[in-house]
This record gives C-alpha cells, sequence and structure tokens, in this order.
C-alpha cells in the first residue's frame, strides 16, 4: 500500500514551482511588499497553531496573543535586558509559553464548546493585563526598543528582505510538522474526538491528554512567532498583545479553511496584504477590510482553500440539487 | 453455560436522575465467551445500563467488575483500554474523516507514536497509520463499506453509519463488546450477517452484551435479561423469556 | 394525494434519486423498501422540502408543492416522521408537541386520534415523561415523541421514514394498529422500511428502490410474493 | 474598608452587571434564535445610542421619540444584517467557522464605519434624572443607574416570559435547535432567525440607549462591549436570557470587589480567574442544563 | 517667493494612526499636517520648491508603521519623516530611521530608554516626567495641597503614574491613592470611591476618555480635578458633560487664547475647518512647519546629518517653543506649559504660573 503521505509528481513540480517564485520575492517586488510578507509568515506561524487547534481539535483559542506576547517579551527581555543571545530568548519563549499552556490547559481543557472559548478570551484579558501590570518586565506602554537583529552566526537577518527568508523558512518547517501531525494517531485522533467525543473515548483515545498536547504545541507556535516579531520589529509593547491580536490570528486558519494547511498560508498572505492593499482607498479601508472578510465568506463558505479546491476541480454535474437548509446545525452547548 | 462472574459483572447498580430513578438494584454476571441480550421497554434503562457499565455515568449506587476488578471509578478510555468497548444507540461517526479512517481508529489502542514522533514524521509513526489501514480493509469489505472508503463518514445514510460503529468497534479486537440496538438501520440481510458473525466471534472468544428490541437477531444470545422499570424482571434463553407471561404483557405485547 | 414525477435530487455534486415517480392515494398505506444507501431518505426529504429536486414534480393534493418552502407543506397536511427524528431537543416533550398541536389547531382539519388520552395510550411516554426535555429522553421514546409530533400536525398524508427504528415490539404493534385505523380516515400514508415483513403486515402496495431508482412495484397483496421472489430479493441486495 | 465603598462597590457591580448583561442579552437571544455567535452585537449597542444621539442633535427630536427611532434602527439593522448576510450563507450551508468570520467582519466595517460617519468623538445621552445622585449609606448612586437596573431586570423577564411561554417564542427556539424538525412542523425557520436578529438588534439599541447616558459611546468600544456580554452570556449558559443577567452581575461584582479588596491593578486577572474557575466547577454554565452522556 | 510648483519636490513622510484606537490623535494631526503643507506650499515652498507630504496611515498598529516606514524610508526615499501619533509605531520606525539618521518627528512623548540614544528622532510632546511634574507644580504652587489621589488608565496613564509616583517627593506632595483602570473602561467608579474614601485633597486624572472624570464628579467630593492632555480635546470634554466645569489642565492653550505667534495658526485652520484647533492639530502644523523650515535653511538636498544639526536648535512652534538641543532629547521644558479650566464648556487661562 502506498505511503497516504507521499505527493505526486505533480504536485511535487507546483510546490517547487511555488518555492523558486517565493524564493525570487525580494528580488522582484517593492521592499514594503517584502516586509508585509515577512509579517505574513509571522502571523501564519502563530495562525497556524490557531488553526490546528481549530481545524483538528475544534476549539476556539482565543488567548494566543498572550502566547505570542510571552514569545516576544522572552526575547526582548532576554537580549536587551539580560544580553542573551537570540536563539536563548526564543526557546525561553516557547518553553514558558509551553508550561503556562499545560498549566493552565489542564483544568480549562475539560471545558467544551463557547465554555471553553470563553476561558482562553479570559486568560487573553488576564494575560494582556498582566503585560501592562507588570511593567517592570514589560516596560508596559512604553515597551522594550532596541531588539538586536537575529544573527545566527551565518547570516545576520537584518534587513526585510533576509528576515523574509527566515520567516518563511521557518513557516514552511512548520507546516511540514503540522502535516506530519495530522496524518498521525494524534492527529487523526483530535479529529475523531472533535466530531464525536463520546465515540473517541470508547476508542481509548485520552482526549484530554491530547487537547493539553495540542494547545502546548499550539502556545510553542504562538511563542516562536513573537519571538521572530520581536526581533523583525526591534520593539514590543503591551498593544500588540491585545484580543485583537487574538482575533488576527484566528482570521488567519479561518479565512484559508480551518482544516487545510494552505489555508493558512493563503489567510496569513490575506490579513497581512489586503489591509495595506485597501489602505489606498483613505479613511474607509477599514470599512472595506470588514467587507472584505464578509465577501470572503459568502464567496466560499469553506474558506479561501476551498475556493481554489473548487476551481481546480470537477464541475457541478447536470442534476445535482442544492439542499434548501443546513445540513447539520452547529453542534451547541447545552 | 454457566457465567463466570469473574469476567464481567454487574453489582447492585442504582442509578437515578433528580429524583427520576431508572435503574433499581440491577446484578448481573457475564462470562467470558458469552453473548447475553438485554431487552425491555422503551426507557426501561438498557441504554443506562451501558453507560454506567462502559464509564459514561458513575452509578448512584453498586459496582461494575471486569475481570474481577472494580472498573467502576475508571474513565471511559481507561475501561476502553481494558477492552471494553462499546456502540451506541444513535451511531456516532468521524463525520470529517474518510470512512477507512474511521475504521482505522478502532486500531488506536495498539498505536503507540508520541507526539514528538508524528511531527517529525519518524517512520514509527508512518508506519503504524499505514498498518491501521491495511488492518482496516477486511472490514470495510464485511461491511459492505469498501466502495465509500475514500468518501468522508458525515456522507453516510443511516444504515451505513450503524455498520461503521460496529466495524470500528470491531477493530480493536474488544474483550467484552456492548452493542446498543446493532441491527436498526440494517436490512434483514445484513442484521442476518452481523449476527452469524457475532456468533463467530464469540466462538473465538469475544464477549458480547447485546441490547435490542429484534427477535430474530436476539437468536445469537445464549441469555436474556430484561429490564422494566429499571429492574430485571426475567432472566433466561430467549424462548424461556418469549414464553414469560410478565414479559408478553409488556414487551410483546400478547 | 401525492403524486410525485420523474424526480432527481441529490447532494451538492452527487446526483442520488434518478426520475422517481410514484403516487400515494387516499385511504392507502403504501410501502418503500431498498438497501442502505438506495435514497430512501433523500426521497422522503425531498417531499418534506428540506431538499430541493433539481428536476421533476411533486404535487400533492392536486396542487404542484415542488418548489413551496417545507414549512408550508406542512401546514397543508403533509407531516413527517424524519429518520434522524429532528426534536427539539432541549424543549421539554410537552413544548415539542405544542408547536405541533398550535399547527394542527389551525389547519382547522380534524384531529387523527380522538383526544390526548388516545395518544396517550398509543405512546406512553408522551405521558410519563411530558416534562422532561427531549433530549434526556431514551431512544425509543424520542421516536415515540416523533410520531406524535407528527400526529398532531393533523395531516392528511403521513411519511414516515423507519418509524419503528428503536421501538419494542409492543409500540410497533400499536403503531402498525394505528396506521391500519388511520388510513380508514382518509389519510394517505408512506412508509419507509428497511423491514420488508414488518411492511408486509400494514402496507397495501409498495415500491423497492435500489440506486435511486424504483426498480420494481408492489401490487395490493404482492408483498408475500416480494419476500419469497429469489430474483427480487438479490436486486434488493444489490444495494 | 467603610460601608460607604461597599455600598459604592456593590452598586457599581450591579450596575456594570447589568450592562454586561444587556449586551449579553442581545448575544443570547440571537444566539437562542440562530445558534451563532454575534459579534456584531457591541456594534449593535454603539450603534443604537448613536442614532439617537443623531436624531436628538441633528434633527432635533423629543427624547422618547428618538430614543423608541433608535429601538427601531436597532431591529432593522438585526432584521437586516440576517437578510443580507447570513441567510444567503446558511443556505449555502455555511459552517460555523464561517458564521464566526462573517460576523467579525461585519464588526470590524460596522465600527470603522461608525468612525467613518460619526467621528472620533465620544457621546453622551441624556440621562434619566439628569445627573442627580441619591445617597444611599454614604455612597452616591446615579439615578439613570437604578433606572437602567429596574429596566434590565423587566426587560429579561419580559424575555425569559417571552420564550417560555409564548408560541413565537418556542418557534424561534425550536427552529434554531433543529431546522429540519422545525420545518416539518410547519414553522418558517428563516424567519424565525431573521426575528432573533431583529430582536437581538433591538435588544442592542436599546441596551445602548439605556447604556450611554453613564458610559459614553464612543466608535472603539464596541469590541470590549461584545466581549463583556459575550463573558455574561456564555457564563449564564448562552442561550438563557436570565443566564445572561447572573453571569454579568457575577462578572461586575467581582471585578468591583476585586478592586476593593486586591487592586484595580489586577482587575481583570482576578475577575478573569474567578470566571474560568466558575466554568471549571459548573460546567453547563450558571444556569445551564446538562445535556445526556454516553448513548 | 511665489508658488513653487515647477520643480522638482521635496518629500515628507508621514505615519499617522488615522484609524483604529488611537484615531483621536491620528486625525486631528494629519489636519494640521494637511494645512501646514498647504500653507507651506502656497508662501513658496522649501527654498523654491514644493513640498510634498505623504501621509500613510498605520491604523495604530506598529506592525503596519514599520511597512510603510519601510516603504517610505526606502521605496519613496523620503527626506524626512513625521509620526507617529502612538508610541509604540514610533519607537519601532525609530528603528529604521536610526541607523540611516533620518530625521523623524516624532508627535508621541519620549518612550522607553533606547529613543533617548536616537539622536535625530525628535518628539513634540512633553516626555511623561515633564507632564507628572506639570501637574505637581499646581499642586503645590496653586492648590497649595498636599494629600492627592491619582486615577489613571494602564496606558498612557501608567506612564504618566509611574513618573508622578518618582518625582512627587521632589514636590512635597503625598500620592493617598492611586487607582488604576483599563484603556476604555466604562466604568471606574469604585476606583474613583476608593480615591474618595482616602480622603484626598486633589484628584489627578490621567486617562484618554471621559470616563473617570465623569465618575469622579458622581461621587460629589467636592475637590479639585486635574486633568492632563490626554483628555483635554473638545471631544473628551464635551463626552464629560458637566463634570469638566472646573477640571483643570496643565498642558497648552491654543485656540480660546492664542498668544500672538499661535492667532495666524488658529485663524488659518478655523478657516479651512471651521472648528477650533487644539494640540494635536497643532502638532501635526508644527512637525511639518519645522521640517520645511529646517530643510530650508539647511538645503533640500543637504545630507541627513545637516538636516538633523538644523533640527536640533530652538525653534518656535505653535504648540510650544521646542529645543532639541539637550543630548538626551528632550524639546519642552515646563515653561512650555500652560494651565487652563474648563468654564463653561470651554478652556480658560489660569494665572499660573504667575508671570
Ligand atoms: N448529506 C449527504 N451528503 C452527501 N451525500 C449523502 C448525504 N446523505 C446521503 N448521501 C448519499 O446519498 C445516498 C442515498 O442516501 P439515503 O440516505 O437517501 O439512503 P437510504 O436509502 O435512506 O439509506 P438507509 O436505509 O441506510 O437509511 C447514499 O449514497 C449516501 O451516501
Ligand atoms: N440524563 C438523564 N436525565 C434524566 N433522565 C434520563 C437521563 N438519561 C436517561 N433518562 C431516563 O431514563 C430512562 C431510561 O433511559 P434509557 O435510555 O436507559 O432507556 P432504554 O431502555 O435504553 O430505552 P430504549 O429502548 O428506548 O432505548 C428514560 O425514561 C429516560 O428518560
Ligand atoms: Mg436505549
Ligand atoms: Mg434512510
Amino acid at each position: 500500500m502506498a505511503a497516504p503521505c507521499s505527493l505526486s509528481a505533480a504536485r511535487w513540480a507546483l510546490l517547487a514551482a511555488v518555492a523558486a517564485l517565493a524564493a525570487a520575492v525580494p528580488f522582484a517586488t517593492p521592499v514594503e511588499l517584502v516586509d508585509r510578507l515577512t509579517f505574513a509568515a509571522i502571523y501564519g506561524i502563530a495562525g497556524l497553531g490557531v488553526g490546528l487547534l481549530l481545524g483538528q481539535c475544534g476549539i476556539l483559542n482565543l488567548a494566543q496573543a498572550v502566547f505570542y506576547g510571552i514569545g516576544a517579551y522572552a526575547s526582548a527581555y532576554g537580549c536587551v535586558e539580560l544580553g542573551w543571545p537570540p536563539v536563548a530568548g526564543i526557546l525561553a519563549g516557547m518553553a514558558v509559553s509551553g508550561a503556562l499552556a499545560g498549566l493552565i490547559g489542564w483544568p480549562t481543557l475539560r471545558l467544551n464548546g463557547y465554555f471553553l472559548a470563553l476561558a482562553t478570551l479570559a486568560l487573553c484579558i488576564a494575560g494582556g493585563e498582566l503585560f501592562f501590570e507588570w511593567d517592570w518586565l514589560t516596560g508596559g506602554s512604553y515597551g522594550i526598543g532596541g531588539i538586536p537583529a537575529l544573527d545566527l552566526g551565518i547570516v545576520r537577518f537584518d534587513r526585510p528582505e533576509t528576515f523574509y527568508y527566515l520567516a518563511w523558512g521557518v513557516l514552511a518547517l512548520a507546516l511540514v510538522m503540522a502535516r506530519n501531525l495530522i496524518a498521525s494517531r494524534d492527529g487523526l485522533a483530535a479529529q475523531a474526538m472533535r466530531d464525536a467525543p463520546d465515540a473517541a473515548a470508547v476508542l481509548a483515545i485520552d482526549m484530554h491528554a491530547l487537547k493539553v498536547k495540542m494547545f502546548v504545541l499550539s502556545a510553542m507556535l504562538g511563542a516562536l512567532a513573537g519571538s521572530l516579531f520581536a526581533h523583525h520589529v526591534s520593539f514590543v509593547s503591551v498593544q500588540s498583545f491585545g484580543v485583537e491580536r487574538s482575533i488576527l490570528f484566528l482570521l488567519v486558519p479561518v479565512l484559508g479553511g480551518a482544516r487545510s494547511l494552505s489555508g493558512i498560508v493563503i489567510g496569513a498572505l490575506f490579513v497581512a496584504l489586503v489591509p495595506e492593499a485597501l489602505s489606498a482607498f483613505g479613511e474607509i479601508h477599514h470599512v472595506l477590510f470588514g467587507l472584505a472578510l464578509v465577501a470572503v465568506v459568502i464567496l466560499c463558505p469553506e474558506g479561501l482553500a476551498g475556493l481554489l479546491t473548487r476551481l481546480r476541480g470537477a464541475r457541478r454535474p447536470a442534476g445535482a440539487s442544492a439542499p434548501v437548509t443546513s445540513a447539520k446545525e452547529v453542534e451547541h452547548v447545552a | 453455560m454457566s457465567p463466570d462472574p469473574a469476567f464481567f459483572a454487574v453489582d447492585g447498580v442504582a442509578r437515578s436522575f433528580g429524583g427520576f430513578q431508572v435503574l433499581a438494584d440491577v446484578s448481573l454476571a457475564i462470562g467470558q465467551g458469552e453473548v447475553v441480550g438485554l431487552l425491555g421497554p422503551n426507557g426501561s434503562g438498557k441504554t443506562t445500563l451501558f453507560n454506567i457499565a462502559t464509564g459514561f455515568l458513575p452509578p448512584s449506587a453498586g459496582a461494575v467488575r471486569f475481570c474481577g476488578r472494580d472498573i467502576s471509578r475508571l474513565s471511559v478510555q481507561e475501561r476502553s483500554r481494558l477492552g471494553v468497548v462499546r456502540t451506541f444507540q444513535t451511531p456516532k461517526v468521524f463525520e470529517g474523516l474518510t470512512v477507512r479512517d474511521n475504521v482505522a481508529l478502532g486500531f488506536y489502542r495498539q498505536m503507540r507514536a508520541g507526539m514528538v514522533e508524528s511531527l517529525f514524521g519518524a517512520p514509527r509513526a508512518r508506519r503504524e497509520v499505514a498498518d491501521a489501514r491495511a488492518a482496516s480493509e477486511p472490514l470495510l469489505a464485511r461491511f459492505g463499506l469498501k466502495p465509500l472508503a475514500d468518501t468522508a463518514a458525515a456522507r453516510l445514510t443511516a444504515g451505513q453509519r450503524r455498520n461503521l460503529e460496529v466495524a470500528r468497534a470491531l477493530a480493536g479486537a474488544p474483550r467484552l463488546l456492548m452493542l446498543d440496538e446493532p441491527s436498526t438501520g440494517l436490512t434483514r440481510d445484513e442484521a442476518m450477517a452481523l449476527a452469524d458473525m457475532l456468533l463467530d466471534l464469540s466462538a473465538e472468544g469475544m464477549t458480547l452484551f447485546v441490547v435490542s428490541h429484534d427477535m430474530e437477531f436476539l437468536r445469537i444470545v445464549g441469555r436474556a435479561h430484561v429490564l422494566s422499570f429499571g429492574r430485571i424482571i426475567a432472566t433466561g434463553t430467549m424462548a424461556e423469556i418469549q414464553a414469560d407471561p410478565q414479559v408478553r404483557q409488556i414487551y410483546f405485547g400478547s | 394525494m401525492l403524486e410525485i414525477e420523474a424526480v432527481r435530487a441529490g447532494y451538492g455534486a452527487l446526483a442520488v434519486l434518478d426520475a422517481v415517480g410514484f403516487h400515494v392515494g387516499e385511504d392507502e398505506v403504501v410501502g418503500l423498501v431498498g438497501p442502505n444507501g438506495a435514497g430512501k431518505t433523500t426521497l422522503v426529504r425531498a417531499l418534506a422540502g428540506l431538499l430541493r429536486p433539481s428536476a421533476g414534480a411533486i404535487r400533492f393534493a392536486g396542487r404542484d408543492v415542488t418548489t413551496e418552502p417545507g414549512h408550508r407543506r406542512a401546514g397543508e397536511g403533509m407531516a413527517f416522521v424524519l429518520d434522524n427524528r429532528a426534536l427539539f431537543a432541549e424543549l421539554t416533550v410537552r413544548q415539542n408537541l405544542a408547536l405541533a398541536e398550535r399547527m394542527g389547531r389551525r389547519s382547522g382539519r380534524p384531529r387523527c386520534l380522538g383526544d390526548d388520552a388516545e395518544l396517550f395510550d398509543l405512546l406512553p411516554v408522551v405521558k410519563e415523561r411530558i416534562d422532561a426535555p427531549v433530549q434526556l429522553l431514551s431512544g425509543g421514546q424520542q421516536q415515540m415523541v416523533a410520531i406524535a409530533r407528527a400526529l398532531l400536525l393533523r395531516p392528511r398524508l403521513l411519511v414516515m421514514d423507519e418509524p419503528s427504528a428503536g421501538l419494542a415490539p409492543l409500540i410497533v404493534k400499536h403503531i402498525l394498529e394505528l396506521l391500519h385505523c388511520l388510513k380508514g380516515r382518509g389519510m394517505g400514508i408512506l412508509v419507509v422500511e428497511q423491514n420488508v415483513r414488518l411492511i408486509a403486515e400494514v402496507a397495501d402496495r409498495g415500491y423497492v428502490m435500489s440506486l435511486g431508482r424504483l426498480v420494481h412495484e408492489v401490487p395490493p397483496g404482492g408483498w408475500p410474493a416480494l419476500l419469497d421472489d429469489e430474483r427480487l430479493v438479490r436486486a434488493y441486495l444489490g444495494g | 474598608m467603610t460601608a460607604a465603598l461597599f455600598v459604592q462597590a456593590l452598586f457599581a457591580g450591579l450596575t456594570n452587571g447589568f450592562v454586561y448583561a444587556l449586551v449579553g442579552l442581545g448575544i443570547a437571544v440571537i444566539f437562542k434564535g440562530s445558534r451563532t455567535v454575534n459579534v456584531v452585537q457591541g456594534e449593535f449597542v454603539v450603534i443604537g445610542a448613536l442614532v439617537v444621539v443623531g436624531l436628538l442633535d441633528a434633527a432635533g427630536l423629543p427624547y422618547p421619540v428618538a430614543a423608541l427611532a433608535g429601538v427601531a434602527g436597532g431591529l432593522m439593522l438585526g432584521g437586516l444584517t440576517e437578510i443580507a448576510v447570513i441567510r444567503p450563507l446558511i443556505r449555502r450551508r455555511a459552517g460555523e467557522d464561517a458564521l464566526l468570520l462573517v460576523s467579525i467582519g461585519l464588526a470590524v466595517a460596522m465600527s470603522a464605519a461608525v468612525l467613518y460617519v460619526a467621528g472620533r468623538g465620544s457621546y453622551l445621552l441624556p440621562a434619566v434624572g439628569g445627573t442627580a445622585v441619591v445617597n444611599l449609606a454614604g455612597a452616591t448612586v446615579r439615578v439613570h443607574a437604578l433606572f437602567l437596573i429596574a429596566s434590565g431586570a423587566a426587560l429579561v423577564l419580559a424575555l425569559a416570559w417571552f420564550f417560555r411561554h409564548t408560541a413565537l417564542g418556542l418557534s424561534m427556539m425550536a427552529a434554531a435547535m433543529e431546522p429540519d424538525g422545525a420545518t416539518v412542523t410547519g414553522i418558517d425557520t428563516e424567519r424565525m432567525r431573521t426575528l432573533s436578529f431583529a430582536l437581538g438588534g433591538a435588544l442592542g439599541a436599546a441596551a445602548g440607549i439605556l447604556v450611554a447616558p453613564l458610559t459614553e459611546v464612543n466608535y472603539q468600544m464596541g469590541l470590549a462591549l461584545t466581549l463583556k456580554g459575550f463573558a455574561a452570556a456564555v457564563l449564564g449558559g448562552l442561550a438563557n436570557p436570565l443566564g445572561a443577567v447572573a453571569g454579568g452581575i457575577l462578572i461586575a461584582m467581582v471585578e468591583a470587589f476585586g478592586i476593593v479588596f486586591i487592586a484595580s491593578g489586577y482587575k481583570n486577572v482576578f475577575a478573569m480567574s474567578v470566571l474560568i474557575l466558575v466554568m471549571v466547577l459548573l460546567p453547563n454554565g450558571l444556569l445551564g442544563r446538562g445535556a445526556r452522556a454516553g448513548g | 517667493q511665489g508658488h513653487a510648483t515647477s520643480r522638482e519636490p521635496v518629500t515628507i513622510g508621514a505615519i499617522l494612526s488615522v484609524t483604529g484606537p488611537v484615531a483621536g490623535v491620528g486625525q486631528p494631526e494629519r489636519d494640521g499636517a494637511l494645512l501646514a503643507e498647504k500653507i507651506v506650499n502656497a508662501s513658496g515652498g522649501i527654498g523654491g520648491r514644493p513640498l510634498k507630504l505623504v501621509i500613510e496611515d498605520d491604523a495604530s498598529n506598529p506592525d503596519t508603521a514599520i511597512s510603510k516606514a519601510t516603504g517610505l524610508i526606502r521605496s519613496t526615499r523620503v527626506r524626512a519623516l513625521i509620526g507617529s501619533s502612538n508610541l509604540p509605531s514610533t519607537v519601532a520606525i525609530g528603528g529604521l530611521t536610526d541607523p540611516v539618521k533620518l530625521p523623524q518627528v516624532a508627535l508621541s512623548g519620549m518612550g522607553p530608554a533606547v529613543e533617548a540614544r536616537r539622536t535625530c528622532v525628535v518628539h513634540l510632546l512633553a516626555p511623561q516626567e515633564l507632564n507628572a511634574r506639570a501637574a505637581l507644580a499646581y499642586v503645590r504652587d496653586a492648590l497649595k495641597v498636599k494629600r492627592i489621589g491619582l486615577l489613571h488608565d494602564s496606558g498612557y496613564g501608567q506612564a504618566v503614574a509611574n513618573s508622578l509616583k518618582a518625582v512627587a517627593p521632589d514636590y512635597g506632595v503625598e500620592l493617598a491613592q492611586v487607582e488604576k483602570f483599563e484603556i476604555g473602561a466604562t466604568d471606574v467608579s469604585t476606583q474613583a470611591a476608593k480615591v474618595k474614601n482616602a480622603g484626598v485633597e486633589a484628584v489627578v486624572i490621567v486617562a484618554s476618555s471621559a470616563t473617570p472624570f465623569r465618575n469622579v464628579h458622581d461621587l460629589r467630593m467636592g475637590v479639585p480635578v486635574i486633568g492632563s492632555i490626554a483628555s483635554s480635546s473638545y471631544d473628551y470634554v464635551r463626552a464629560m458633560g458637566e463634570a469638566a466645569e472646573g477640571v483643570i489642565f496643565p498642558e497648552f492653550l491654543i485656540a480660546e487664547d492664542p498668544l500672538p505667534h499661535q492667532a495666524a495658526f488658529v485663524a488659518t485652520f478655523r478657516e479651512a475647518y471651521g472648528r477650533l484647533p487644539k494640540n494635536y492639530e497643532a502638532a501635526g502644523w508644527d512637525a511639518v512647519n519645522l521640517l520645511a523650515r529646517v530643510l530650508a535653511e539647511a538645503g533640500p538636498e543637504a545630507d541627513n546629518a545637516a538636516v538633523c544639526a538644523a533640527l536640533r536648535k530652538p525653534l518656535r512652534g505653535v504648540l510650544a517653543t521646542y529645543d532639541f538641543s539637550a543630548p538626551d532629547m528632550t524639546g519642552l521644558g515646563l515653561a512650555s506649559f500652560s494651565y487652563s479650566q474648563v468654564k463653561n464648556g470651554g478652556f480658560v487661562r489660569l494665572p499660573f504660573p504667575p508671570r
């Protein structure tokens, strides 16, 4: 039996073409676009964490901004105040985020549905307040400035052009790992517990442990993105880690289609580029961005990745008909 | 066949919901390899007993024993790891997964790869999933799901869902399999074929506990218990039960 | 009463029903049997207006209702027992039934059953658990509520998708008696079942469906013959 | 702590509790009638209040007329949102994610539109009793705050009665719970959904009109209101108007006494920790009921 | 002189928070800056060359500010950068302008330590410590009280509060009760009650909203209330309603009682927009004018270092008179402040400090 994860030759070719195109971007586009694309990759990494929880486990995580913030502050504080090498800051951020996610996830991940979503929102609000309150550590609204460029010995990532490769490289790696995970035992189990928790329990799936592990993983991705952000922007302050940022990270997977990994890339590109493109319209560009989100859903309810699939896929055969009502209403907390 | 009380036993189990008594002092025992039926009017507490036996509900009183061990406090997945598996009266399938992966997850207990291995795509992690999928093929074929193997389970009909659920439950080679109305929604021939298959499995040592209202299907059971208002009112072979006047009156209606 | 003509329907790109046509008259019980995945439920959903046919026509009481929204069909006297029951899980039995009762009263049609007592005799749970939220009931109890809900709509046409699913033999008997009794009062009844033997006990005539098409028509009194017909049983199994 | 401070905190908790509850009420009603979480609710509140501000300032309408017009405006905005956006989506079988996304998109668009149309200013509405205060055990409480508490309580009781005892209320719940079942029972599910959004919109506007005299309204407070309202509604069991009030008051009381007893800088940390704790202890919400476990 | 349109324009970039939470600051700044561009060009531009102002909106978000600044610096090749309206964006942009020593005129007060080392970034608004001193000076010298309460928000307010705590002993003032609330809080009555409970002789409120003023007013404390620049906009004062009456603002008085060098700006602004300008309009105006002046002085083709040098001298603006020659990059002193009090919804100059 063929390995289920092997790609067909055509898909390899497509992937190679996309990679080549991506590698050529810094040479062919204006620098501000390269910079935006760098942010797209950073958002994509954090959004991937949210997407894994949402798409695979059905968990709405509104706390990603906190983990992103922890990563950013670990890098900022570590490098600026403690003089650590950047890698130490990044690892510390991921470790602290992961530990916190485990600690808080343990009790809260027994909750379901909107209760869990509210718990993550509460975490986001409380975490945001602590970022303000502990200004001896975070600098409060003054923030921490002068974060050095990421220097990995061989290359110094101190320009948008170089950072672009780093950020997209990390995102690509994270996507490959996510793909491995989804195809594995844990990935299948996560989807099973999302669709029918009772039946999953009967198959001996330890749902609680699995959720905690996925939450920790998601948080570590958030922290990684936050560290990259800190080094790229060279300054961090509380304003970047509020609920709005969590919502942005949520948009990344939802726009693309939460269950698809290519959707993460599409969603990240959307949230990073579309507002920029729309800002040419002046003050109403936020209105337009909101409407663009609405338009995306109306054009392709399964997310933008779904649109791609549809464009690629077969035309509808004649004789099919449309259901009048929704097949299955959202499952709700009772 | 005399029940071997050491294998599976329900001991004086009672359950009420906010003053509404659903089960009252139910005791029964099942020996290894036995096929035992459970029947009774609608709402008599059959599914509730299954819920208690498999860990979905704690009993208000009494205990559940498996292989001589009190499992009353174990969680659903812990009981499943011991080999206690059930199906649901309303089939619960993993709609987002393909039919094949639904069955492959039945082998979850046999898979070992950790999350880190999975993330890095370690050979063992890949192999396990591939093996489980391969092992699902005979079951898919057996339950007529082969043509649907690659479709999402969300598209299955009521009958197909029932088949899928039973196939998935069988996948992990459970020691005690509790089936809640397994023949509902199946065609007669499917029901009979399932009955034959279950008899074969019981001959190989699998223990079966079956709730059903389907007399033809219940031919597979050696013994059966009849519940009424949460109490066992009759126990015996199907012939004995079908002849019991009280059971006839409240259950068969003649 | 009900006439459907060359109906095609499916889900998205998947076509399930292929030019299905049949009729159900007043005062008769029509059975529809077929293997898993034949398209029986799809047909019921099309009749209920939950799925829009891509071709063909559905006529009820002489009117074309093909494009009419489902909720209006209920007002005109089509009642359904769906295979997933589709009860209002968090509402009590009483509230579930009150919604249907109100609809039925508004229609001005006579009740199917004399009074509540008759309903309670037939489906005991309706009375026993009247103030319990439906989601707490057992599977069979829910099935009874679903049947009661359809009856309270005071239908002229009753369509039941696997009505016996999960019911104890005694209750199945009650339902069969009820169907006999109802058809005597000018009602048309369509029963979808896997269990041919059960259908044979109650249906006058009927159809066999396979792979989205009606492959065989069972004439009045033809059910026992169908059970003996090797060829048909094989075709019927062929799905 | 003096008695005055205690009473002051108590009334702050009660008042803010009803502010959160009024927002949560709309979210609960829309959830009850459509099973969607309406992220736009905070914007309904802001827009409702601003419409009244506009009608008072620009059109010079008398206050009661303007207030009624504001509620009517909210009703229309809610209904229109459903008809224009939610309905086509549900017809196309959009999932939960898509509905959430569209709701976020609308919230972004509406709050930006408010900035564009009404500007960056903060607006007040006339208060019942003006800025008069009553003195209670050394604490001062705005007359309008008492009015807000009373009207909030009246509103929620009316809603609870509506959903429990009227055919329309039951039909709205039924249509959301089980659209197929509702359709075969003769309920027009789409109309019910429109009505629930309209009701939610009207409640939002009413909330805005009640709240604005105390808190002012501006273009950027919609999201914060939504979040607090969401918390109140979920804590109460999400589909339950009475629960939204219980949830709102619990959160606001914890906040107020957190400020008094702990430190105002940790107000949210404290309140959110309590919130998580309550959910862990009561996994169905304050007034929610559990479903059947297992088969 | 005359209209300068014929020659290649001198381009200045501006990154302002026209949308998002800081829009209340960015929009007025934009209005002032656009007006200044018009007036500069009408009066001959920069050394005969027209001034071109490219305004970008960072939506109050440093990520966006970074991308926009990268584009302005490297693609548009601006000669100087204005902005941003919010501190995080300002500091983030500074990371780009500092290495190339591009002149940057920030519209926020001085931020974290790194900013003091950025020798080409000047700030038109007062650093938080100065705002703190301005309030304390009034408490000590005009009110002559010693026990004050402080209500502040967790953002800007927190920064001022930290400074207040640090310098209060210098003024012999005791911060008897300090209470905090989140940005955009809709109710701070409990915090206000705690302040009242402490029996203070005056209340200082540092927040960018009107709510705390109303909540304090509702408690009928009967002590003077001192606000800050963050809540002195006409919008906020209007939203304070009755509570605004009598509030003291230690900041900058421009439109109500213009000094001779402010009169022209006020008149022009009023004519252009039909309303009175306040701090942020003036800051936007000043930023463009200062840059136009120093670019003209250094010559439009001068290198960045020369422009920076020209910038770091005493310069008079309408908001204040700046002097960026100090090594720590502060440009304002206590003397720049003017004190006013709200009377009948308008600002009235207070005779403080006595001249
Ligand atoms: N929601 C759906 N989406 C896509 N395909 C579906 C869906 N529901 C059913 N199908 C497909 O339509 C076909 C007919 O299904 P239908 O439910 O009508 O069968 P049925 O005769 O009622 O079967 P059963 O006896 O098992 O209930 C099946 O092949 C099934 O896979
Ligand atoms: N969580 C619960 N809360 C309240 N009542 C419950 C709950 N679970 C079950 N019941 C009640 O307990 C009784 C037994 O239910 P159970 O599902 O065990 O019946 P059953 O014997 O399986 O019936 P059926 O044959 O219809 O499936 C029913 O009256 C049901 O309403
Ligand atoms: Mg049962
Ligand atoms: Mg079916």
